[in-house]
């Protein structure tokens, strides 16, 4: 049976009335009024999407395609507000609100004694209203709105502790580097209501063949083929929001946001909904071999080179947002092999595991009385087991070991991409493959620094005005009072912070078992994705899957399971038997570990080029161009120079009779003169 | 034998010596008022002697009115020239210049 | 009254102007409540337009004609197309907005003050009414003397430089104006818009006269080069001024772009819509960077509606190349209502924007973004408001300020990818100077004692801040109306183009 | 031999005369006490004066005394706008020279007889009435500029002013002498018709050149301008709004009867000649407008550069540019006598309110004075709705009308030079803070104020509804 637009509403408005209700009643509700009502809202959203998502799979509903209302309507060109409800879609909702649930309910206990807690409820409400209307959209217009909502609220988020300069700085930095991403994402669309006529996904799809052949003329001299220049840019928008090298830099800064948000927005959700585009364009993106290419080779540099910076972090968020950026990487290398289902079926369980990670990392941070540098950690399994086994988990499916969700997924990328003949799927193979080494190397470095090895922080037990400064020190800096020095020994964190890990946990352990075979092979998304028979490298690597079990035995004869091994060994022997050899190899290898550290250069450049560059041009055009040519010399110079004529004119004026009367007589040669000579 | 051309000549001439007098003279405003007197002069002998070879009465005429004028002008002007010495204690044409600019 | 409808709404407020004047210094609560009164009738006057303007029939509705001065065949003739029917709603409701703005802000002269405001409102109006040249030239040019008394009188500082700056400014550029005027006039015999744009004239005429027309409305709009009259004059007018600047006057340049050069001279826009487009995108650009820089609030609002504006021109003049050159009319209409559309949401958006730097400066009497800081500490729905607005100035979606720029840069793209390329950078760039202000005032932690001691909105400011922000939300999320009360007019305006006059 | 209809036709100019002889006897016989009785007898005889040059009025164009007078729609335009300014100045002068001990009878007879010589100059209808008329007109000015006996400045501006005016009648006369000359007849009727055969064109021309400059000087029109700034200051300032109005309308009829219904054949001659003064007196006239501190000389420069306006609407050569610059002329007219209305309403025993600084602050003093004299200024400036930028809007048109594009131009690039000057009085009234202890006393006279108020809303309601005054003027051109 059809889906009923009611209920599609509800699942995007839910949220929205959630956020509205915290944020303008927060005070009147107060802070378990806020939470209830937000929470409320997910719960709606969050069980209708599964509905949906059963509907659209067993239910035997058909693709829902309608328009909610028209933006504008000029000549041939009409903008409208509606939804697209596919298997893809239906996943993404899905996925989408299950984790913004799980962080909600997290939150409770993250947030518990911080001023903006009703803020904070509204601001993530919104971010997932934001998020649906992204991924729910039927059209252009739709996609590029949610596209900058959820910008907008990630800008809200990272400077949530609008106290931090540190904050302050990474959200600008955030927002404008996005903006960089969606200047090329607006042209693309331009593009496409240039070319296709439409902003609606449908027809532009059904259009798109008419596009081989077009091209766009750049210069007199240069024709670029329409289908690359409209995937390029539409991908560069994708470059931005999902943090693609070279505009990833945001990214590890963004985590000055609270850990929720770091769970929802820039591991979850936000950050792969360029992924979740440029798999919905599928059919476009089918049309230009040279666009999947760029794409391929930039996820695969991404995939590569973040990873190793991860290697060198302390701070255990960063780690984490490294490997984000790197696991991003791979699933843009999926799209460039064409393995879009791949790279979707990747974002859903890294969205499990990743979110598991983050939040665990979240829960540690709690009980180190929000202490994020790993360096002052170490031995806490005893201290918090839940959280503890949890992020194993997380982390085991990070490295993509056998049975693990993430193996799955991971592993098929790496497969779809042997398959591969694509301009630069060589590179791309070498890259994910090293990648998965240096994966496992900065998780396993992570785990044994933070739950192994022995304590590297003593506890100080001083009592009483604990309470006083209790809250304060969550967003004023920590640095007031000395690193790795607790007021208690650390503690498991309360239920509402373990529960959504355990429940994270889950999927992330077994969802890969079960959906493998039908979301990769199988064939599930049906058209959502479309994939020419050409480029179909996963169902080249569907011939020799059988089972999830068989899959999975395989799984330990293939080269990444032994470079995760590899890494494993390694890091065992270092972090846990022998820690004095890291600074050993740090010291030894002081050059590539500088590089590493400083992200190589990459910031500064940009700060150097983009920031003060930006600001000294500035300067330049106003100092230069509007103060000194425009108003000195054209404004002011003019005036200055009509009142020096005028004073000098007055002097004729002398006051002397026989001046006057001279200055008729020269009136009077004047005439006589002009007449002399133009008269005759 | 003296044509019409000698008058205007000689009326020119007188022209040109009151209009020189008016801006070549610094010294006392009397002077102004005789050159006006004369340029008036000028203009009479002009008016004659184009009455005269025109044969048109008209213009003897208006020398009259210009006559009667000139009288009354100087009237006037002798009559600001006392008010001027009265205010000043001079008619030095050099020191009238308190407006100027 | 419906068959007088466009005069009742220009002489309501001038009229009305009297006796707030006459209710004099000494009681100054008479004339703010007698101004807001007459703001009021005329706003509801105003919204009669709505039902009594056939949106769908398009053109030229509501005219009144009456001969004005006979023995030059000057009429009083009054019309309203689709477009002037939204800039009239958008003045009379900002009419409101700047006179309970000014409540007891001003507190010199208030009724003089008012008094001001009502007749600027009339004036705008009548520009904007106006369908006789020399008619529409007295209400362009009568404006100046209200905003310059305003500027002048209850203006900052360096108010009487900026003031006779804005003054002369733009009385230069339209006296050539009214020279080309005046050409025409002796061309056809009469000074109806109507008539004069089926004058058949020259390419060369119609140079001579597109240039008159462009420096008297490239003054107003304002374009680089001639832009640098407008942050001086925001900077030192009081808040009403700027906002009365900035949403209605600067709109009365690309309206005039509009009645004038398009109809008059289409062939020789045609030929420089090139150097026009140029124009703006510099606009775009280059103002972009000196707006990143301002160390003035008001300054850098200021530079944002250069640039915002450069969306207006370019839009108007990109569908010249869309019809002439590539014959694509949807697309010029699309460029053409972009630009509308974009007149209409920056009133919303820069009047917003002199509303808020307003409500900061009255508490701490500066407006240099160093004295501030921290600022949403204390103002927590200022601050919300303030936010709203600046994503506004930098065209998110969902606000007002995104339709516009979204359907010029969709349209240019048509035109030529480059051009669209340099619009597009406005992403970038507005982003970067209205966020860095934002960051700047809003952010961070209370940076002095004065910060410290600011008050929230009261319910004035909150009524003031919350239409406007109303407005943009709904321009934003809902366009549709706003768009097809004005596409039919376009539509005609964008058939026009296609006309040679040789 | 005259008879009883060249009375009817010349009957204002007759009763006038009695009149002001009459008033002149009043005035020996009156004791000081009741010499307010002169002030309203004056203005009652100029307001009967105007009811008989309109009622009087025939169809067309009448001549009397064998064509040397001429009473057509021009003559009575000007005669009617030069009476009513004539009022005006009465009613702003009593209370000034009340405070200064200058009221007395003579003010009203001299001014009486110099409208006398204003109404003769603009219906004359040969070089001998020209002259007549001229010269009634400037001797009454010498003697009134001097009115003041005790002031240094007033005889001086006198001694400059006659002078210079001497020197100009006497180029004038020069150029009639030559003229007739050249063509045998006085009578500018005659002349139209004799200038086509005349066989001495060079002498014609010369004696044109002459002539111009005698119109240029009663104009104003540089570079034969140098004695308004001075006589302007120099003149009591009742005197000065007199000077300021009236003359300059005989000034435009003078150079209507001589140079089109004299001499309108030479036209293209004489157009190039009146551009060229043109502009020199727009450049001369707004640049030099600018430094100026006493705002009795900046309002002389604003006039030498208006009557550049006006010359602009001369060289059209035409009907339009006649009733153009006519028109300028009727509006020049009551601007100026509405902006030294309020300097006179302003200033006191003691105090002339001239300089531009008084004028400080007048907004915090006397809102309404300062909203009249920003109504005259804008109308000086040409700024719309304003009467005065209608006018500016006609002389322009005819301008370009005449092919004179470039003329145009120069005209808009000094009105924007203007623009600031009277910008800058406007922003001393309005924006400045008032001087401490230089506070402003208003005059009291009740007559003042109520025409003073009139005069200047006259100015924004004739901006608002000028065109019957327009097609007056065009009327008096067709035929």
């Amino acid at each position: 049976m059809e889906l009923s637009t009611s209920i599609l509403l509800t699942i995007a408005l839910a949220p929205l009335v959630g956020c509205l209700l915290a944020g303008f009643l927060g005070k009147q509700i107060g802070r378990v009024g806020a939470h209830s009502v937000t929470i409320l809202g997910l719960l709606i959203s969050c069980g209708l999407s599964f509905y949906v998502l059963y509907q659209i799979t067993m239910g035997g509903a058909p693709v829902y395609n309608h328009n909610i209302y028209t933006w504008f309507e000029i000549g041939k060109y009409t903008a409208t507000v509606g939804f697209l409800i596919d298997r893809l879609t239906a996943m993404m909702m899905v996925v989408v609100t299950f984790v913004s649930l799980l962080v909600h309910v997290y939150t409770i206990g993250y947030m518990a004694d911080d001023d903006g807690y009703q803020r904070f409820f509204s601001y993530i409400s919104l971010f997932t209203f934001s998020m649906l209307m992204l991924v729910m959209s039927n059209n252009f217009l739709q996609l590029f709105f949610g596209w900058e909502a959820v910008g907008l609220v990630s800008y809200l988020l990272i400077g949530f502790w609008y106290k931090r300069p540190t904050a302050i700085f990474a959200n600008l930095k955030a927002f404008i580097v996005n903006r960089v991403g969606d200047f090329g994402f607006l042209l693309g669309i331009a593009a496409i209501l240039y070319f296709l006529g439409t902003l609606d996904y449908a027809t532009a799809f059904s259009a798109a063949p008419t596009l081989i052949g077009k091209t766009l003329t750049v210069t007199q001299s240069t024709q670029w083929d329409a289908a690359t220049v409209i995937c390029i840019l539409l991908f560069i928008g994708a470059m931005g929001k999902s943090a693609q090298v070279p505009l990833h830099v945001w990214l590890p800064d963004s985590m000055e946001g609270p850990t929720p948000i770091s769970a929802l927005i820039h591991a979850a959700t936000m950050v792969t909904a360029g992924i979740f585009m440029v798999a919905r364009m599928s059919p476009l993106y089918e049309l230009s071999e040279t666009a999947l290419s760029f794409v391929l080779v930039i996820g695969a540099t991404g995939a590569l080179f973040t990873g190793l910076i991860g290697i060198v972090q302390n701070d255990i968020k960063r780690v984490v947002a490294y490997s984000t950026l790197s696991q991003l990487g791979y699933m843009t290398v999926a799209l460039g092999v064409s393995a879009y289902a791949g790279a979707v079926y990747h974002l859903m369980t890294h969205a499990f595991f990743k979110a598991l990670l983050f939040l665990g990392a979240g829960s540690v941070i709690i009980a180190m009385h929000h202490e994020q540098d790993m360096r002052y950690m170490g031995g806490l399994r005893k201290y918090m087991p839940i959280t503890w086994i949890t992020m194993w988990i997380g982390a085991l499916a990070l490295c993509g070991v056998p049975f693990f969700s993430g193996f799955y997924s991971k592993d098929s990328i790496i497969d779809a991409v042997h398959e591969s003949h694509r301009w630069g799927s060589g590179y791309a193979y070498f890259c994910v493959v090293v990648g998965a080494f240096v994966t496992a190397t900065y998780t396993f470095r992570q785990m044994y620094m933070t739950f192994h090895g022995k304590e590297r922080f003593k506890v100080v037990e001083h009592h009483g005005h604990h309470d006083a400064h209790g809250h304060d020190d969550h967003h004023d800096d920590h640095d007031h009072h000395e690193q790795g020095v607790l007021h208690h020994p650390p503690k498991e964190s309360p239920w509402v912070v373990t529960l959504p890990l355990i429940l994270l946990a889950i999927p992330s352990l077994f969802v890969g078992m079960f959906t493998v075979k039908p979301m990769l092979f199988g064939g599930w998304f049906g058209e959502s994705i479309h994939v020419q028979s050409a480029n179909n490298v996963l169902e080249e690597v569907g011939k020799d899957f059988h089972s999830w079990w068989q899959a999975g035995l395989d799984g330990f004869a293939q080269l990444p399971f032994w470079l995760v091994f590899a890494a494993f060994m390694m890091t065992t022997y270092i972090y846990l038997f022998n820690p004095s050899v890291a600074d050993k190899i740090k010291s030894a290898l002081k050059p590539i570990w500088t590089i590493l550290d400083r992200k190589y250069w990459v910031d500064d450049i940009y700060f150097a080029i983009f920031a003060r560059g930006g600001v000294a041009l500035g300067r330049m055009f106003w100092k230069g161009g509007d103060a000194a040519v425009i108003d000195g010399v054209l404004i002011d110079g003019s005036a200055s120079t009509i009142q020096r004529i005028a004073s000098g004119l007055r002097r004729v004026q002398s006051g002397y009779l026989y001046h006057y009367a001279f200055a008729m007589i020269l009136g009077l040669i004047l005439l006589m003169g002009g007449y002399w000579l133009i008269g005759q | 034998m003296i044509t019409l051309s000698h008058y205007i000549v000689l009326g020119a001439i007188l022209f040109c010596i009151s209009v020189a007098g008016l801006f070549i003279n610094r010294k006392n405003v009397i002077v102004l008022l005789m050159a006006i007197e004369l340029m008036l002069l000028a203009v009479n002998i002009n008016f004659v002697a184009f009455s005269r070879f025109n044969h048109d009465v008209a213009g003897q005429v208006f020398v009259f009115f210009i006559l009667t004028v000139a009288a009354a002008e100087s009237a006037i002007g002798l009559a600001i020239l006392v008010l001027l010495f009265r205010n000043r204690s001079t008619v030095n044409v050099a020191e009238i210049d308190s407006m100027k600019g | 009254m419906f068959n007088h409808l466009l005069s009742l709404l220009i002489w309501l407020p001038i009229v009305g102007a009297v006796p707030v004047l006459l209710a004099g210094s000494s009681r100054p609560n008479t004339a703010r409540w007698l101004s807001l009164l007459m703001a009021v009738l005329t706003f509801a006057v105003s919204l009669f337009l709505i039902p009594q303007y056939n949106a769908d029939a398009g053109g030229m509705q509501l005219a009144e004609s009456h001969m004005w001065i006979a023995s030059l065949n000057v009429h009083y003739s009054l019309a309203v197309d689709g477009i002037s029917v939204a800039l009239i709603l958008l003045t009379t409701l900002v009419g409101i907005l700047v006179i309970v703005g000014a409540w007891e802000v001003i507190q010199d002269k208030p009724h003089q003050y008012m008094a001001a405001m009502l007749v600027l409102e009339g004036l705008m109006i009548g520009v904007f009414c106006a369908t006789d040249a020399l008619l529409f030239y007295v209400f362009f040019e009568a404006m100046l003397i209200p905003m310059f008394i305003l500027i002048g009188i209850w203006g900052g500082p360096r108010r009487v430089y900026a003031t006779l700056k804005f003054f002369i400014y733009t009385f230069l550029g339209s006296i050539f104006m009214l020279i080309g005027l005046i050409y025409l006039y002796l061309k056809a015999g009469t000074f109806d818009l109507h008539t004069l744009a089926t004058l058949p004239l020259t390419l060369q005429e119609q140079s001579w006269l597109f240039f008159a027309f462009l420096i008297a409305f490239a003054v107003k709009v304002p374009m680089v080069p001639v832009h640098t009259w407008l942050p001086d004059a925001h900077v030192e007018a009081p808040t009403g001024g700027s906002v009365v600047l900035a949403a209605v006057m600067l709109k009365i340049g690309g309206y005039g772009f509009l009645r004038f050069s398009l109809p008059i001279t289409p062939d020789a826009s045609a030929h420089f819509a090139w150097f026009v487009i140029l124009l703006s995108l510099i606009a775009v650009v280059y103002i972009g960077y000196v707006a990143l820089v301002q160390e003035d609030m008001k300054k850098l609002v200021a530079y944002s509606s250069v640039a915002h504006m450069g969306f207006v021109t370019l839009g108007v003049f990109i569908a010249f190349m869309l019809v002439r050159d590539l014959g694509n009319t949807d697309a010029a209409r699309l460029g053409m209502q972009g630009a509308m559309v974009q007149m209409i949401s920056h009133g919303f958006v820069s009047g917003a924007m002199f509303s808020c730097i307003g409500v900061l400066y009255d508490r701490l009497h500066t407006r240099l973004i160093k004295d501030y800081g921290g600022v949403i500490n204390v103002m927590p729905w200022f601050g919300f408001l303030y936010v709203l607005f600046a994503m506004a100035n930098c065209g998110l979606p969902g606000t007002s300020g995104f339709v516009g720029e979204f359907m010029v840069i969709l349209a240019s793209f048509s035109a030529n990818p480059w051009i669209a390329l340099f619009a597009a950078f406005t992403l970038i760039i507005g982003a970067a100077y209205t966020l860095y202000l934002v960051k700047r005032v809003l952010w961070g932690d209370v940076t002095n004692s004065h910060v410290a001691e600011m008050k929230d909105i009261n319910g004035r400011e909150t009524f003031v801040l919350g239409v406007f922000a109303a407005m943009v939300l709904f321009v934003g999320i809902w366009p549709e109306p706003l768009t097809h009360l004005m596409d039919s007019s376009v539509n005609q305006l964008v058939q026009l183009l296609a006309i040679h006059k040789v | 031999m005259p008879n009883l209809n060249d009375i009817l036709i010349t009957l204002p100019e007759f009763y006038l005369v009695a009149a002001a002889c009459v008033l002149l006897l009043a005035d020996a016989f009156l004791p000081a006490a009741k010499r307010v009785w002169i002030h309203w007898l004056s203005i009652l005889v100029l307001v009967v004066a105007a009811y008989l040059v309109v009622k009087g009025q025939p169809a067309g164009s009448v001549t009397a005394f064998n064509g040397s007078f001429i009473r057509d729609g021009v003559a009575e335009i000007l005669k009617v706008f030069a009476l009513l300014s004539t009022i005006l100045v009465f009613i702003y002068a009593r209370p000034y020279l009340i405070d200064r001990k200058l009221f007395v009878g003579e003010f009203y007879t001299l001014t009486i007889f110099a409208v006398i010589g204003v109404m003769l100059l603009v219906s004359a209808g040969s070089l001998v009435m020209v002259y007549l008329g001229l010269e009634l007109l400037t001797l009454s000015s010498y003697a009134l500029v001097a009115l003041n006996r005790d002031s240094k400045l007033s005889s001086e501006a006198a001694i400059k002013y006659f002078v210079l005016g001497a020197l100009a009648s006497g180029m004038l006369l020069y150029g009639m002498s030559m003229v007739y000359g050249a063509t045998g007849t006085l009578d500018l009727v005659q002349l139209h018709q004799a200038i086509p055969q005349s066989t001495m064109p060079h002498l014609l021309v010369f004696g044109l050149i002459f002539m111009i400059i005698g119109i240029a000087f009663k104009l104003g029109a540089a570079p034969f301008h140098m004695w308004i700034p001075d006589v302007y200051q120099g003149a009591p300032t009742a005197v000065t709004a007199f000077i300021g109005s009236a003359p300059k309308l005989a000034a435009f009829g003078m150079a209507f009867r001589l140079l089109e219904t004299g001499m309108g054949d030479y036209s293209q001659h004489w157009q190039l000649m009146l551009a060229v003064l043109a502009v020199l007196s727009l450049a001369i006239g707004n640049l030099v407008a600018i430094v100026q501190t006493n705002l009795k000389r900046l309002l002389a420069y604003s006039t030498i550069s208006h009557m550049g306006y006006l010359l602009l609407g001369l060289v059209n050569a035409g009907p339009e540019g006649y009733s153009a610059a006519m028109f300028y002329a009727v509006s020049y007219a009551l601007m100026s006598t509405a902006a030294f209305g309020v300097i006179i309403a302003l200033s006191r025993a003691g105090f002339e309110c001239e300089e531009i600084d008084d004028f400080k602050g007048l907004n915090q003093r006397s809102p309404w004075m300062a909203f009249l004299m920003m109504l005259a200024l804008f109308s000086l400036a040409g700024v719309p709705p304003m009467f005065g930028f209608f006018a500016k809007l006609l002389v322009l048109q005819a301008a370009i009308h005449a092919g004179m594009m470039w003329l145009a131009i120069v005209g808009a690039v000094f009105a924007i030079i203007g623009l600031y000057y009277y910008l800058h009085v406007v922003k001393v009234m309005y924006f400045d803070k008032p001087v401490e202890g230089t506070e402003v006393r208003l005059q009291s006279d009740f007559t003042l104020r109520l025409a003073l108020s009139l005069n200047a809303l006259v100015l924004l309601a004739l901006g608002l509804y000028w065109g019957p005054l327009l097609s007056w003027c065009k009327q008096a051109f067709v035929g």
